[in-house]
């Protein structure tokens, strides 16, 4: 296992040390490996937490700033957050209009979140969650654990994070991260398996013209296994996963994001496969992200988020944020 | 049992997941995100760090302590889990200074129906349910029928290591090995297995204290 | 060789497409590759061109826009751009106030942007070039082709692109970037190696547990291995060598910069190293850049690049900068 | 020797170091950035298909598109330098419709000038000077001595041979192999290389004229 780290247990707390040094905007709980923004809570603003394992930075801790979220938790490595920093991150950034929790869809983190949630209710401290589920290469069903929240994620949380922003009630602001989620639709791929520091070796391993297909973002394995093709070939299979569940039509915001270890001269190569394909298909990407917002440590490899847009959705996507790792418009 | 004997419990549990660490990683990562060991680890170190300050002169507030430190401590899903376990337990075993072997039974039962409630698994879905509902099951049938200390808790781990083991064919439909669909087939569920070492962790203090 | 790639000989070409499909700010000549922001030239300001081999993503072509470069040339895999492409994006943008050429110093790149600007010359377009020469694992001598430019770039870019923006002259412009080039100095390290994907293996092997000191951006080998060690170890020997070039002192501009398959929460712990380092020697990192600016295709590893600023430089780095790459204060 | 031997010479070139692509990246990859081959073999099939398509009558012509192509296509070190050399060449032979050996060889002398000029390397550096120098003069020095065309080229590329040789216990103090200091010595340098191929490839089509 070759890292730039100190030791395994360690990891995750001086990575927090290091983005307390680095972003004086954010206040870093390294103990409790909570991030807010500095002078939190923002007084009549809901708040918005969220959080999960770490490994796949920028989430969450990135994305915390002016018109995205007011806190996230991080949780150890590829592990989700546990009530306790919940509940904290919920208290500091409660500005006395709610909290809205945003959860990736993972047993532990829903479980997590619940009781956290559970606990703030016996402080009257009014929290909703929206339980984020946008992976494709898992199917859908009462009867399981449902599919995995990966990159609408961010999508949530910035189009959320505006709403807020702006003033908006805990009901609107729930109900467009909602939307969101239901109009987005991932679908992820690996070339290389990652390494999870305390395990101290890859989490699966490929053959050296072999990729996995259907990944989320913790190294699990994927759906299936299929032989390396040209950036095209692999593309057109992940858009037509996407397409399947959910037709591509209109204005599109499409984000290619890199797994950690892949480079972003393939990831804009990728986009302009995607791109195409969109086009061909008679739709239009209006708004996009090319590079690493949603990671699984060093894995190499993409995923490909894509959302509907309405002109509501543009325009706050659009709207001025301000985080380590979003930035524009102010 | 009192209050002695189940803070050894949770202290030989510490033990085993330590070693048993890799292992149960192992088994996370072909289904799942290699960290169950690890989960564990730190959250039964924890439990028996707490249990070394703080005062708990009973069996119930043994497992209180350690049920809440999981769940302060873990995370994942095996944290509020396993946390929600013990809490029930420890629940069901009141502010008695002693537990006899009906009164354990109806611990793990209680355990058994927190896991089920929060987690909403049922048999066969390839989680720790599938070592723990058949543990539990025999235990109390073993004491109904009668049978000694020794002969209820080896009914006890011999149903969980046959649960664990039984998940190797099964397709998870719970948990973060079910997004791997039929390719979770074939392998052992890590939080089945931990449920096999805890239980076992049991026994062997048990067995220890009758020597 | 694992790539998102549809064939070797395509990448560059295919990746800046993508580009122009991503950023409608930007003028992408996908033919001559050469990248510029829509609209340049801008009349009567300096002229800010750039560029060297393709791999090191996201410079070049990632920080044309606002406030820093108006013109980007994107060579081969890690071969600097002709002549030709150079004298282009120089005509494009243009704008009768002289154009600064900013050239890495590698014997390949200082060749063909000097060509260009004799050709420029023929032209009567007033140009000026600066040479970036930062790094210290290389011994700087009369008698060799020197130090090679690698972090230093990005400040450079950015500070040159600032005053330029504010209406200075071409020689203020020059001289600022000179600045900024004999202020900072980096130094690099390599965990892997890096693929060029023409050639289709690893540039050079590392043992599972050796890291390469003191490398470039091109996956050449450094000048020594070492056995791997804790991330605090390796950002001494880091810090050393650059203190040892220049020591550091007052208010320092510290780019943590990843090789491109380096995780960020890597790279996070190590700036918190980094600043440890700092602090116990009586300097302070006032500003800071955490993440992949110039980057060695999927080669996991760092740099560090370290400039002392003054008041003006440091203006200068605040002013507002809208790229791709860079985006702040707008 | 007229136009149509050195677009020969070209076109053989441009075979050569097609066939010797990954031979060059490989000696690259040591102690440069691995794309020697790749950056010779783009150059020069674009310099032999640039030919087909002009109309170069002369033997300078030929050498000055040549030159031309690589400068606008190669790019790195070596593309400004070959550029060069063949451009210095070119101007060295003229308007001539026929070369000489004599000519030739003050061509070659202009084409190390030129090279020199541009890159400032002296003998001893690790760079293509060293295959380049003493092949010039042997040449030259053959030529002088009323060696025979045979004998002339076979100087030619034996020197170009050797100096390439001779590389390799070379510490690079220019171009992209001086950045690893003494860790450059023991290998031979990649241009060095490439100029002997190029020089044996005129000796080839030089040998199956007369032939
Ligand atoms: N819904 C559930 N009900 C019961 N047990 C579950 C459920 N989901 C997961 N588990 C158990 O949790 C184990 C995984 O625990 P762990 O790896 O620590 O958490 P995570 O999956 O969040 O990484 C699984 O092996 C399974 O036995
Ligand atoms: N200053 C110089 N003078 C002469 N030849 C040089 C000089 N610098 C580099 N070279 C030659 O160029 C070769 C490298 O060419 P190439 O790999 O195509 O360019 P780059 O180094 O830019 O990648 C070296 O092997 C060396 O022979
Ligand atoms: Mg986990
Ligand atoms: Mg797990
Ligand atoms: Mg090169
Ligand atoms: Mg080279």
């Amino acid at each position: 296992m070759k890292k730039l780290i100190n030791s395994p247990d360690m990891v995750v707390s001086e990575a927090l040390a290091g983005m307390a040094a680095a972003h004086p905007s954010l206040s870093v709980d390294v103990e409790n490996k909570v991030i807010t923004r500095a002078g939190s809570p923002t007084a009549g603003k809901v708040g918005l937490v969220s959080g999960g394992g770490s490994g796949h930075e920028p989430l969450h801790g990135g994305f915390v700033g002016h018109g995205m979220l007011d806190a996230a938790c991080a949780g150890e490595m590829f592990t989700s957050p546990v009530p306790d920093q919940v509940l904290m991150a919920t208290q500091r950034v409660d500005g006395g209009a709610g909290v809205l929790h945003i959860v990736k869809n993972y047993t532990g983190d829903v479980l997590n979140f619940q009781m956290a949630a559970e606990l703030a209710d016996d402080e009257d401290i009014e929290v909703v969650s929206v339980v984020v589920n946008d992976d494709v290469a898992v199917q859908d069903s009462l009867y399981t654990a449902g599919r995995r929240g990966v990159g609408a994620t961010v999508f949530v949380e910035k189009i959320a994070g505006a709403l807020a922003e702006r003033g908006a009630s805990l009901a609107e602001v729930a109900a467009v991260a909602a939307e969101v989620n239901e109009r987005t639709r991932s679908f992820g791929v690996a070339l290389t398996s990652c390494t999870v520091p305390a395990a101290g070796k890859p989490t699966f391993d490929l053959a050296e013209q072999e990729i996995e297909l259907g990944i989320g973002i913790h190294g699990e394995p994927g759906r299936t296994r299929a032989p390396l093709r040209p950036a095209r070939d692999i593309a057109a299979t992940v858009m037509d996963a996407i397409n399947a569940d959910l037709p591509l039509e209109g204005d599109l915001l499409v984000m290619v994001n890199g797994m950690g270890g892949t480079p972003l001269i393939e990831l804009y190569l990728t986009f302009g496969e995607v791109n195409q394909y969109v086009a061909g298909h008679g739709a239009r990407i209006s708004r996009n992200l090319v590079g690493n917002y949603i990671t699984s440590l060093e894995m190499q490899g993409f995923s490909v988020t894509v959302c509907g847009l309405t002109q509501t959705l543009a325009d706050l996507w659009d709207a001025p944020v301000q985080t380590p790792g979003l930035r524009w418009g102010r | 049992m009192d209050a002695d004997f189940f803070r050894a419990w949770i202290s030989e549990i510490a033990t085993v997941v330590e070693t048993q660490r890799d292992h149960l990683t192992q088994l996370d990562a072909a289904i799942g995100d290699a960290d169950h060991g690890t989960n564990l680890a730190r959250g039964f170190t924890a439990a028996r760090t707490a249990l070394a300050r703080a005062d708990t002169p009973t069996p119930g507030s043994v497992l209180l302590l350690t049920g809440s430190t999981l769940i302060s401590k873990v995370g994942g899903a095996s944290g509020p889990l396993y946390g929600t376990a013990f809490r029930r337990a420890a629940k069901a075993l009141g502010d008695e200074p002693q537990a006899d072997l009906p009164a354990l039974a109806q611990a793990l039962e209680a355990a058994l129906a927190g896991v089920t409630k929060l987690g909403a698994a049922s048999d066969g879905q390839k989680t720790m349910v599938d070592a723990l509902a058949p543990a539990v099951a025999a235990f109390s049938q073993a004491i109904a029928d009668g049978a000694s200390e020794t002969a209820a808790f080896a009914a006890l781990t011999d149903a969980a290591d046959a649960g664990a083991h039984n998940t190797i064919p099964m397709q998870a439909l719970k948990g973060r090995a079910s997004y791997l669909g039929p390719r979770s087939v074939g392998h052992e569920d890590p939080g089945a297995a931990s449920t096999a070492l805890i239980l076992h962790a049991l026994r062997d203090v048990a067995s220890r204290q009758t020597a």
